[in-house]
C-alpha cells in the first residue's frame, strides 16, 4: 500500500545531504513550507542551492537558511533581504537571477520533460547577455556573470533558449494532502508550489492538514500525487529558532 | 489639487488620472508602488479585473484585520482581499496568463523610459538584486504603462532619449502617465497627450532628456 | 460589465469565416464541444483547419466536419475515423500528424507565450525526419511530407524542436461555466480543452451549464475567464444533423 | 491453459504474467489491447495507480450499465470507473506526467521490437493513421514493457534484429513480455528470462529474427 505520510521531519528529511539543490515553493509570506526550512536548519545542512522566488522576507523560512549562511547557490526572481544582498556582495553566495514568468517555466519544464524551450522574456537585458553579476568576491569585485543565452528569431521577435531547472528535491506546503501526496492549495498559497513539485526529483510536502483518501475531489487535486514522494502535517512552530529575529 | 510644494499631479491623482484610460471589462496587472493605486481609483461603471502575478485574478482591496486571509497576498506581499468570481492559479499558469498575451495592460512603475519605448525599471547597481515579474510583463501584455515621478529626487529627467540604465525591455513601453502628464513613446520624441494642471510643455521640455511633441488634442 | 454569456450559437460563430483555425478540445467521446461543431455546420463554414486530438469517433462533432468535407487541414494526434482516411488519401485533406503530448504542449505554448520548445518526443522518427506523408494526390501518390524537425542534444538525449500552435478560433466544452468565462470541467471531459483554450486567440465554450459568478469556487476555476471570450449554454441535439449517422 | 490449438501462453495468460512483475506502489500506464488487460490481473496485495492519457490518475475498471458517467472514458474511448483517491487533470498535465519521467511503467503493444530496444508499434503504410501517445510514452516512462504476440498471424517473427516498420522510439524498450516467453532487449540480441509452459528456447529462436540467449535464472 502506499503511504506517503510521516511522521517525523528530520527523519524524512535526513536523505537530504549538504550541497543538494532544493526547489522551495512559497511566495511572500504565502504558501512557505517554513517547517521544512527550520526542519533542514534543525538538521545542520549547508552548502545548499535553493530555487524559489524570495529569499525570504523575514528571518523565518527561507530567510532563516539565508541567515544562517547555508546556502552556496540562489536561484530566484527576488531576493530582496539584507542578509541576502549581504552573502551575495560579501562573496558567499553565487546567484542565478531569473525572471520570475521564466523561473516558473523553467520549473514545471523540469517535470514536464521540456529540455528547454525559448521566451522573449530577458531578450536584450543584462540578464540575456552575460553582462549581470553571479558572484562576487569579498572585495566587492565581480569574479563570475550570468552565462550569455542563446538568441533566436521567431516571428520576428528575439527570444532566449531557457533551460529546465531540475533539483534534487523540492519542499512544498499544501493546504491538504492525502496518503497517495494528492495535494490541493488555498488562493494565493499555491503559487511556486506546483512547478517546484514538479521540479524536485524527489517532493516533500509540508501540508496544514492530513486528509482521508477521497476527501479531495478528483477535479479538486491541483497536484496529483505521482509528483509528490513525502507528505507531513505543517506543525506551527516546530523547528522555529529558540531566538526567532535574533540573527536579523 | 497638487501638494502645494510639487509641481504636476501628486501621486494620487495621477493614478486617478491613469485609471481614468482603463476601459470596461479590462484585465490588468498593477506593479508595486504608483501603480497599484490605480486600483482604487477605477470609475465606478467600470468592471476591471486584476491579475496579481502570485497567482489569483480578481485581486481585491486591503482587508480589515479582521478579514485576512493568511493564503491571500498581492504581488507586494501585502495582505489582499479577493474579488467574487476570483481565480487562483500556479505561477507557471500566472505567466502564462503574463507571456502568453492575455493581459490588456501591465502598469509598472519605472526608473527610465526611452523615446523608443525601452523601459528600464529593475536593476540599480549596488542596490538589492530583484527583477521580479517585470521582464515578463513587459514582453507579454497588450499595452504596457508606466507610472512615475516626471524625475528623479534630484531633478534627473526619467524620459529619455536613450536609457542609461539596464533595460527591463525594449519597445515595450506603450504610455507613460507622470507628474507632470501623459506620453506616448513616439520614436524619436514622446508625445505629450495631456498636461498636468498647471503645467506648460516648455516646463516638461526642460525637464525631459528626449524630445516632446504636443499631440493636437491635448490639453494645453 | 463583463457578460461573455451569448444566447444564439449561429450569431455567436458567425465571425468564424471559411478558411479558419480551430483548436477543439475533447478526446473521444469526452468534453467535445459538439453544438459547436455542429453550429458551424449550419453556418456552412469551409476549409478549416482543426487542431484536435481525435477526428471524431462517430458521425457528431468533429467527426460530422469530416464528414461534410469541411476540413482542409487536420491537425492531431489519433484521427482514427474512416471518412478522414478516405479524405486524406484522396487528396482533399491534409495531415500534420503530432503527438498526443506534443500536441497539447504546443496548444499551451501557443497561450504561455513560448514559441517553441525541445522535446526527445518523435525525435528519430518518420514524425521527426520529414518521412511521413502530408498529402496526397487522388491517385494515392504522396505529394507533400511532414517538415523535418530542428534536431539539438540535451544531456546526451536528441530532442526536436516544436513550435507553438495558435490557431484563430477554440471551440471548448466545460461543466459550468460562469458570465466571466471562468470555468470547471469534470473528469476526463477536462483533457484537451484547457491547451485548446489557451491556443485560440478567440475561444468559443459551449458548457453543460451556465452559473452565477462565485459559483465557482476560487480554487476550483481550472480555467480563469480571461482565456474565453464566448460562452453559451449546451443544448443536447442543437443543430445535429437530421439524418444523423446518414453520412456513415 | 493456454488455448488448445495456441502454443505459449494466452493473452489473459500473457497479461497474468506481466502483472506479476508490476511493484506494489507502481504508477502504471496501460495502452489498448493485451496492455489493458493487466490491470485485472494485479496481485491483490499491491496497490497499483493506473494512469490513462486523457487526463486521470487513478483509472478504474469497467462500469456496469448504471454505473457509466459520460464524463470519464479510457484512452480506449471506453467508458470507465475510477478509484477512490484518483485525480484528473488536463492533457497537458497528463503529458507532463508522461514525458517527465513519472510513470514507472509503461505497457504497450507492440508490431516490432529490437533487439537495441526500438519498438514499432505506430504506423502500417495504408492504414489508417495515428500515433496517439505512443511516441511520449516510450520516451517518458522509467520502464517501457511491451506485451505481444510473439508473432505475427503469418508467423513472421516480431522480436527483430532491426525494425523494419517505422519505429516509435530507439532505445526505449526495457521488456517485452510474449507469448512465448520474457525478454529483455540487451543490444546485440534478446535475453530470455522466463518461457511459457510447454516452450521451449529453440522453438523461440525459430521464431524469432534476433539472436536469444537465456538468462541463468530462467525456468528451461
Amino acid at each position: 500500500m502506499i503511504n506517503k505520510v510521516r511522521a517525523d521531519a528530520l527523519e524524512m528529511l535526513s536523505v537530504v545531504p549538504d550541497g543538494a539543490s532544493i526547489a522551495i515553493g512559497g511566495f511572500g509570506l504565502t504558501g512557505v513550507p517554513v517547517m521544512l526550512c527550520h526542519a533542514l536548519c534543525e538538521l545542520d545542512r549547508r552548502d545548499l542551492h535553493i530555487v524559489s522566488n524570495n529569499a525570504g522576507i523575514d528571518p523565518t523560512g527561507v530567510g532563516r537558511l539565508v541567515g544562517e549562511g547555508r546556502i552556496r547557490k540562489f536561484t530566484g526572481s527576488f531576493p530582496s533581504n539584507k542578509e541576502f544582498f549581504t552573502s551575495f556582495h560579501s562573496g558567499s553566495v553565487e546567484l542565478e537571477l531569473v525572471p520570475q514568468g521564466t523561473l516558473a517555466e523553467r520549473m514545471r519544464a523540469a517535470g514536464a520533460g521540456i529540455p528547454a524551450f525559448y521566451t522573449p522574456t530577458s531578450a536584450g537585458t543584462d540578464l540575456a547577455t552575460g553582462s549581470y553579476p553571479a558572484r562576487y568576491d569579498g572585495e566587492g569585485q565581480v569574479t563570475a556573470w550570468l552565462s550569455p543565452k542563446d538568441v533566436r528569431v521567431f516571428g520576428g521577435v528575439a527570444c532566449v533558449l531557457e533551460t529546465a531547472l531540475a533539483t534534487d528535491f523540492a519542499f512544498v506546503k499544501s493546504y491538504k494532502a492525502d496518503r497517495l501526496g494528492n495535494l490541493a492549495f488555498r488562493l494565493a498559497s499555491r503559487n511556486f508550489n506546483v512547478p517546484a513539485a514538479m521540479a524536485g526529483r524527489v517532493t516533500f510536502c509540508e501540508s496544514q492538514s492530513i486528509v482521508e483518501v477521497g476527501e479531495i475531489d478528483p477535479d479538486g487535486v491541483h497536484l496529483p500525487g505521482i509528483f509528490v514522494q513525502h507528505v507531513i502535517e505543517s506543525q506551527l512552530g516546530k523547528f522555529d529558532a529558540p531566538t526567532r529575529g535574533a540573527s536579523l | 489639487m497638487s501638494e502645494p510644494d510639487a509641481l504636476g499631479w501628486s501621486r494620487e491623482e495621477l493614478a486617478t488620472r491613469a485609471a481614468l484610460d482603463v476601459p470596461d471589462g479590462a484585465y490588468v496587472n498593477v506593479g508595486i508602488g504608483i501603480p497599484m493605486l490605480i486600483a482604487s481609483h477605477i470609475p465606478e461603471d467600470r468592471e476591471v479585473w486584476f491579475h496579481t502575478e502570485n497567482g489569483v485574478l480578481g485581486l481585491g482591496g486591503v482587508p480589515e484585520a479582521d478579514e485576512v486571509d493568511l493564503d491571500m497576498q498581492n504581488a507586494g506581499k501585502e495582505y489582499a482581499k479577493i474579488v467574487v468570481g476570483a481565480a487562483a492559479f500556479d505561477s507557471a499558469l500566472s505567466f502564462a496568463i503574463v507571456r502568453g498575451g492575455h493581459l490588456d495592460i501591465a502598469v509598472l512603475g519605472g526608473m527610465q523610459v526611452a523615446s523608443m519605448g525601452d523601459l528600464a525599471n529593475w536593476s540599480v547597481p549596488g542596490r538589492t538584486p530583484g527583477v521580479g515579474g517585470a521582464m515578463d510583463l513587459v514582453t507579454g501584455s497588450k499595452q504596457v504603462w508606466v507610472l512615475m515621478e516626471h524625475t528623479d529626487r534630484a531633478g534627473t529627467p526619467k524620459l529619455m532619449r536613450h536609457c542609461t540604465l539596464p533595460i527591463t525591455g525594449t519597445r515595450c513601453v506603450t504610455r507613460v502617465y507622470t507628474t507632470l502628464g501623459v506620453f506616448q513613446p513616439a520614436g524619436s520624441h514622446f508625445e505629450c497627450l495631456d498636461l498636468a494642471p498647471g503645467v506648460d510643455i516648455e516646463t516638461v521640455r526642460a525637464l525631459t532628456d528626449a524630445e516632446v511633441t504636443l499631440a493636437r488634442d491635448s490639453r494645453e
